[in-house]
């Protein structure tokens, strides 16, 4: 198998807060292969986010400190980079994020934010270099051509309008392309599209996916898509880690995941959708536990109708039908992992 | 987000730069140096603000100081001989003492270099008596519509009444240039003296004095320049040839300044704590003199119970005059009766009231008023706001009269709050230090609050509201009286003695003025004669060898 | 329109405030007079001088007489000097403002990269100071601060004058702002001159400020930076310059903008002090003066002048700051 | 000045980040208050405060020498500098200035509190009938608070002030005066903002009477930013109070007030600097604390 994209080993997370200290990730281990999208479910406040955001390399520490494990981005450890590799890697990462109406900068038109990136890409991380390509008549036209050429890309039938425009300007869907837009302008090789469509109404959700999906194939993109919604999950997502207060509770092929969930918790999850064939929708009883003082064994067991003595202690993940994981104690290991 | 550090640093940097830049080049750029050797500069500072450069309107001793150098008089004040011929050469005065006819010099200049003539100076009467305003109060006794020029070097000023204080009171006729001002009148509602030139004057000058206004900033300062053509004194090589005035209302910045070499003296006397720093600095001199400033509390003689001699007499056997004198103020010579002996003469037999608490209490029993009922009057002492001096004696006076069972305190109200009250016996405060100035030097003035004729005047005096008809008459006669004839001097002490016997007011003190300057300057070291009079700069002197003067005029 | 109303705001407020302190100086008591003439004025010339101050007029002739001189800019004789109110204080303005405006210029040059570093920086040690500073710098009551500057620069180290605006000859006349007028003329020693009296007198004006606008900046540039766009700018890579410098502060400006409009009145309000202090020959001091002394055409001009400049500048700095950001542009 | 007088969210305000680091939490006395103390400074200034009203209402039987308050003299120590027997120093009459700087604490506490009862009671009726009945009312009302923003407040204060006839009685009416139109606007702001709210609507519709709504429904909840303002305003408050003083218009000598104080013994400067550092020191102290009170406040009342 090919050097994966991204793999994050046993990862744990603390904010050090004026109350206390959250433990807000305790257990993420999470592979991306090369070509591969690959889910990430979850009620809010899980840390779907928080794992982004640790990828993106934007997570804020402090307070956030990472207490063990380890993040692999392109085969290289993040922790052993300086910041300048670091930043290099994220030329190649295409960021899409979660709510494009306050991701633009009001205060710029769409072409002066597309071309600082550009030719911020360009320039190859230096900022003399930059500026002096920024205010240079030729460069910027370069620039503004190949914006002109990564929204028609995302489908935009009058770049040069848009360029022209104020973020204030476009509909929610539109910005939502111009973020795809600037993703690509890095030539990217891994995205991470943080619930990318939540904020946009459903027929344009829709389309947006589609275009995602159109776009990672055209690209060669390798993804992780992190989503509540299990329906756009099955969609796009070859692969689907479901993720509970800070753990990932289960992974493996998406459908096989969503047909026949393992873990008590993706069941209620997928229970929790509702069905076009009627009967109510069963939500989860309970909440998202305080990260201040979680449970101490599977954090789930307090919301769990099947939780037993045995579960006051955190379960060891185990592997199911070859391609499919869990953390649960329900589950014995088939074989040693 | 590391390597960003720099950038910020950066420019964190040069801004600190920039600022420093800021507050260091000026100070290796050397302060324009526009003294010129030649031409010794007097540099000093006014803790009052200057308003208007107008003798009629001016009304501080910054103003005054500005005025009495850029303006001649008919007569000069002399502290010995009282007046001494100045424009006018000499004056006749008429048997019945209300006629004089007065002699000017032919030579006298104004500063636009035309002569001075005997219509300037009726115009200038007309104008001070017209104008209102203080000065035109002193000479009122002059009749407005009997100005007579006789011809251009002679004129004539007739009185209504028999004036003593005339000749001394004409220091404050300034004579200024009658046609400059009528070049340069304003609208107004004098009629063909439009606005009199109030509104020119503000800020420029008319005069004849030995200095001319170079330059008036509002809100900064005045520039005096010597009158190269000034005849009636000459010219010494060493007097000032410009003096450049300040305004700087801080008393402890314009003291910092001072002995920073940046002022060569100062005008009024610092805090007894600060006269300490001046005392200790070998290149400081200070001049110290008697002046003619009366100290007094002023006593409303209608509210009761100070319309009981015997509860007055109790009071001022209980103001601590020592205390004032040598603790509040740096000394002083000991005020018996209202007139001041300099001005009174030998008068021997001025009742007095040394602080004595017993003797207070004594006069307090004898009181026609019981000890409760003289609890129950509040007895305010007003104090000048700002005049710290003033307050302070207030809190010893009001301290001693708590120990006798008086019920007293300080107020502090504005200079015009209390000459608004004292207009009225029933709003007259029971107690207003203050001091009279003197202005003219002549008894007669300081008396006038003890009779009818002084009442309700919008002054801390015109509050007193004491009179005995036998004193009425005595300096009612005396007026009529050559002044400074032994006579005269003999009644004026008779009615200081009928006055301190009954003591309508607490005496206290002359105080004396102390005048720290550079040693390389030698000043007035006296009373000038009149207020300020001592400040005639053109009387001053350099040793313009001395190294300090060289190193201050370059300041 | 927009446009044209907001101009119609500012002149509703003028022309209330100029009823407000007319009716304000005459129904109040307090009596002008004797304070114009000082000791030893009699009852004739008091009656004299009101006559002609047309103070025994009825109330609505004097308004009406007032109103006609708001016109042509003319406040009446001011009771304390000779002249007319608005000659002497379109006279001292340019003092005042050359201090406001350098003070305001100081501390926008100093705290704005400080809000800056503060923020990008937090909780690093420039952070914290910039914090505390901004608690301690709005405490100084500026009158002792001005002393005690004055004592420290001025009298202890003899670094900087402590009063007045110029040693020398002041440049010739254009704006009566003597650092532009020198800058103007050419003439570099008056303006080094200049400079160098601002210095103390500047400071003490600009420390409030400078805190104000420092924690300004810095809070709301960490609201920018917390916004999801720096967030998405330094997840795609952009560089924390750019971040910073071009996006955030940007944003950030426009509300110190604001706040400077705010800053303007509190600082006219601090000259009162300080120019008594520096023996500065502005409009302040002659406002502090009058107004202690009662002189009634002076309250009302000094506080108009004042009034028209807090809202001129009020107005310039709402019209920048909706040039600065397309939003209010492009929706108003 | 202005920003405490237009937002409640003034000088070091909590930044949206904090805001959105912090987790969903229940909100509570408890948390709120654990919130307060544990900002250091805060608490501090808070601790400062309850020691200056301590020592403002025992001051006649602490201070070390209780008669130097105003009727005493004492001219063989005059400007004594710092001793054990006088701490501070004594004054230009020989009177000890900790024992005056005591008393002033009175008049600056009474000061915030005269002023701020007087701008509150005007102001905040002012913006909640702005903002709750709209319209031409609110007009002429922002108006008003607009004309009266437009001249510095120490300008107005010490005009008034002096008409008035200068005391610092006086001083404090004009102050609050003048003070007001920061609350009007707080006041104002907020009404708008909750005059959609549920619990408003419902109060409406069933029939509650205007003044109900306004100050039973609606002020409670706008009390916060109020409140913070409220301390934020006092430390400029007693600083514009003492200005008043310094410059002639507030309090008169004896009265032991700071700026007072400071006022009368500037002329012994620098030899005598105790007389005015010490009372410099004791504005400066109250304001900073009223300022960390109103940071700590700010903090307590953020919503998540």
């Amino acid at each position: 198998m090919a050097e994966p994209v991204v793999r994050l080993t046993s990862l744990r997370v603390d904010f050090h807060t004026a109350d206390g200290v959250e433990q807000v990730i305790r257990d993420v281990t999470l592979r991306i292969d090369p070509g591969e999208i690959v889910g990430l479910v979850g009620e809010s406040g899980c840390g779907k986010s928080v794992t982004a955001k640790l990828l993106l390399g934007i997570l804020p520490m402090p307070p956030a400190r990472l207490k063990n494990g380890t993040v692999e981005m392109f085969g290289r450890d993040l922790a052993m980079l300086g910041a300048v590799e670091r930043d290099t890697l994220k030329k190649h990462v295409a960021y899409v994020p979660q709510d494009p109406s306050a991701v633009l900068n009001p205060s710029f038109t769409i072409a002066s934010q597309m071309i600082d990136m550009i030719v911020w890409y360009e320039s190859d991380r230096r900022l003399l270099e930059y500026f002096r390509r920024r205010h240079s008549k030729r460069h910027v036209a370069r620039a503004h051509d190949f914006a002109a050429e990564l929204l028609g890309k995302v489908q935009i039938a009058d770049p040069d309008d848009v360029l022209r425009r104020y973020p204030v300007q476009l509909s929610g869907g539109m910005r939502q392309r111009v973020l795809l837009a600037m993703a690509l302008s890095g030539r990217p090789k891994l995205m991470i599209a943080d619930e990318p469509t939540t904020a946009l109404d459903v027929t344009v959700q829709k389309r947006t996916i589609d275009l995602l999906k159109d776009l990672a194939q055209r690209e060669h993109l390798a993804g992780l898509y992190i989503t509540h919604d299990l329906g756009v999950a099955r969609e796009i997502c070859a692969r689907t880690y479901v993720m509970y207060a800070g753990t990932t509770v289960e992974n493996g092929p998406t459908a096989e995941l969503l047909d026949r969930p393992l873990h008590p918790y993706t069941r209620g999850l997928v229970e929790a959708i509702p069905s076009l064939a009627g009967g109510l929708p069963h939500a989860i009883a309970g909440q998202v536990p305080d990260y201040l003082s979680p449970p101490p064994g599977c954090r789930f067991a307090p919301r769990c109708g099947e939780a037993r003595d045995l579960c006051r202690a955190v379960p060891e993940s185990v592997i199911r039908e070859g391609r499919r994981e869990v953390s649960c104690w329900l589950y014995e290991r088939e074989t040693v992992a | 987000m590391r390597h960003s550090v720099f950038a910020i640093v950066r420019s964190l940097g040069l801004s600190i730069a920039a600022a420093l830049v800021t507050v260091i080049v000026p100070v290796a750029l050397p302060s324009a140096a526009w003294a010129d050797a030649a031409r010794p500069v007097l540099r000093a500072g006014l803790t009052l603000e200057v308003s208007t450069l107008d003798p009629v309107r001016a009304t501080n001793y910054c103003e005054n100081i500005i005025v009495l150098n850029v303006y001649d008089m008919l007569v000069m004040p002399d502290p010995d001989k009282g007046v001494v011929p100045w424009i006018a050469s000499s004056w006749d005065i008429s048997d019945d003492r209300k006629s004089y006819t007065f002699h000017l010099r032919n030579d006298v200049l104004f500063h636009d270099g035309r002569a001075v003539e005997a219509e300037d100076v009726a115009f200038s009467l007309r104008r001070v008596l017209t104008l209102p305003g203080l000065v035109g109060g002193y000479l009122r006794a002059v009749d407005k519509d009997r100005i007579e020029v006789l011809d251009a070097h002679t004129i004539r000023l007739n009185l209504k009444e028999v004036d003593p204080t005339f000749l001394r009171a004409l220091v404050n006729l300034k004579v200024m240039n009658s046609r400059l001002l009528m070049a340069n009148k304003a609208e107004g509602q004098y009629g063909e003296f439009g606005d009199y030139g109030v509104k020119y004057l503000a800020t420029q000058d008319a005069g004849s004095g030995p200095y001319s206004i170079a330059e008036f900033r509002a809100g900064e300062g005045v520039t005096l320049k010597a009158f190269d053509d000034y005849k009636i004194e000459p010219w010494d090589p060493t007097a000032p040839k410009e003096v450049k005035l300040r305004i700087i209302p801080e008393m402890v910045t314009m003291e910092t300044k001072t002995l920073a070499g940046e002022f060569d003296l100062t005008f009024v006397n610092p805090s007894p704590p600060r006269v300490k720093l001046f005392e200790g600095n070998p290149k400081f001199e200070i001049d110290r003199w008697q002046t003619l400033n009366n100290y007094y509390v002023v006593m409303n003689n209608k509210k009761p119970p100070l319309d009981d001699e015997n509860v007055r007499k109790a009071i001022s056997y209980a103001y601590d005059r020592n205390t004032v004198m040598n603790k509040i103020y740096s000394g002083g010579v000991p005020l018996n009766g209202p007139v001041p002996e300099a001005l009174l003469g030998k008068c021997e037999g001025i009742p007095t009231y040394e602080f004595d608490m017993k003797k207070a209490a004594e006069y307090l029993a004898k009181s026609k008023y019981s000890p409760e009922e003289l609890k129950k009057f509040k007895l305010e002492y007003a104090s000048t706001a700002g005049a710290e001096a003033f307050e302070k004696t207030g809190l010893m006076l009001t301290l001693n009269l708590k120990k006798l069972g008086l019920n007293a305190e300080v107020k502090n109200v504005r200079w015009t709050d209390i000459v608004a009250a004292q207009t009225k016996p029933e709003t007259a405060y029971p107690f207003v230090f203050f001091y009279d100035s003197a202005r003219v030097r002549q008894p007669g003035t300081l008396l006038t609050f003890y009779t009818k004729k002084g009442w309700g005047a919008p002054y801390p005096s015109g509050g007193i509201y004491w009179e005995n008809p036998d004193v009425t008459a005595m300096i009612e006669k005396a007026a009529q009286l050559a002044d400074g004839s032994p006579e005269q001097a003999k009644l004026y002490c008779d009615a200081v003695k009928k006055i301190a016997a009954e003591a309508p007011a607490i005496f206290s003190h002359n105080d004396i003025h102390i005048q720290p300057r550079w040693k390389y300057l030698k000043a007035g070291t006296r009373d000038g004669g009149s207020s300020q009079y001592e400040y005639r700069f053109e009387r001053f002197r350099f040793d313009v060898k001395d190294p300090d003067f060289v190193a201050n005029q370059a300041k | 329109m927009r446009f044209l109303s907001r101009l119609a705001n500012m002149l509703i407020v003028i022309l209330f405030v100029s009823i407000f302190m007319f009716v304000l100086v005459r129904v109040l008591p307090g009596d002008p007079v004797g304070a114009a003439l000082g000791e030893g004025a009699t009852k004739e010339q008091i009656d004299k001088f009101r006559t002609q101050m047309g103070m025994d007029k009825p109330l609505e002739v004097q308004y009406a007489v007032y109103l006609r001189g708001l016109f042509d800019g003319h406040f009446g004789p001011s009771l304390i000097e000779p002249r007319d109110v608005g000659d002497i204080v379109w006279e001292r303005l340019p003092a005042t403002l050359e201090l406001v405006l350098c003070s305001l210029m100081l501390a926008i040059v100093l705290g704005v990269p400080l809000g800056i570093v503060a923020a990008t920086h937090r909780n690093g040690p420039i952070d914290q100071l910039s914090r505390l500073w901004s608690l301690t710098g709005v405490s100084f009551p500026p009158f002792w601060a001005a002393l005690m500057l004055q004592l420290l620069l001025g009298a202890a180290l003899a670094l900087v004058p402590i009063t007045g605006r110029m040693s020398g000859p002041p440049p010739e006349h254009f704006t009566g702002l003597y650092l532009v007028d020198a800058l103007l003329t050419g003439n570099l020693s008056a303006f080094g001159d200049a400079l160098h009296h601002l210095i103390a007198p500047t400071l003490v004006m600009a420390v409030g400020p400078l805190a104000q606008i420092t924690s300004m900046v810095r809070s709301t540039m960490l609201d920018e930076l917390a916004k999801p766009y720096v967030s998405y700018n330094r997840a795609v890579g952009m560089p924390s310059f750019l971040i910073n410098y071009k996006y955030a502060l940007r944003n950030a400006f426009s509300s110190t903008l604001t706040l400077i409009g705010f800053l303007f009145p509190i600082m006219i309000g601090g000259a009162f002090i300080v120019e008594k202090v520096f023996a500065w020959p502005g409009i302040a001091r002659f406002g502090a003066d009058s107004i202690l002394a009662n002189d009634y055409n002076a309250i009302v001009g000094v506080t108009l002048v004042v009034c028209l400049f807090v809202v001129v500048v009020n107005f310039v700095t709402e019209e920048l700051y909706s040039a600065l950001d397309p939003r209010i542009r492009l929706e108003g | 000045m202005a920003i405490v007088e237009e937002t409640a969210g003034g000088v070091v305000s909590r930044t949206a980040e904090e805001a959105e680091m912090a987790p969903a939490r229940k909100s509570g006395f408890r948390r709120r208050l654990s919130r307060f103390l544990h900002n250091r400074l805060a608490v501090a200034g808070t601790l400062v405060l309850l020691f200056l009203l301590l020592v403002a209402m025992l001051v006649p039987w602490i201070a070390p020498y209780p008669d130097d308050v105003a009727d005493s003299l004492n001219f063989d120590a005059v400007l004594a500098p710092p001793s054990l027997q006088h701490l501070m120093g004594t004054d230009e009459v020989g009177r000890d200035v900790l024992t005056r700087v005591m008393f002033g604490a009175r008049w600056s506490l009474a000061m915030a509190a005269i002023v701020l009862g007087i701008a509150v009671t005007l102001g905040v009726p002012l913006g909640l009938c702005a903002g709750y009945y709209g319209g031409v009312l609110e007009q002429i009302l922002m108006r008003l608070t607009d004309g009266f923003s437009a001249v510095p407040a120490l300008v107005l204060a010490l005009a008034i002030t002096v008409l008035l006839g200068p005391s610092l009685l006086n001083a404090m009416v004009a102050i609050g005066f003048v003070w007001w139109r920061g609350f009007a606007r707080i006041a104002h702001g907020q009404t708008l903002s909750k005059k959609q709210e549920t619990y408003v609507v419902v109060a409406r519709s069933l029939g509650a009477s205007d003044l109900h709504v306004m100050f039973r429904e609606i002020l409670p909840n706008i009390s916060s930013p109020l409140f913070v303002s409220l301390a934020l305003n006092a430390g400029y408050a007693v600083l514009t109070g003492t200005a008043l003083s310094f410059l002639g218009a507030g309090a008169r000598p004896p009265t032991p007030e700071w700026g007072q104080m400071v006022a009368s013994s500037r002329n012994y400067l620098p030899q005598g600097w105790w007389a005015s550092l010490f009372p410099g020191l004791a504005i400066f102290v109250t304001v900073v604390s009223f300022n960390l009170l109103g940071d700590g406040l700010r903090d307590y009342f953020s919503e998540e």
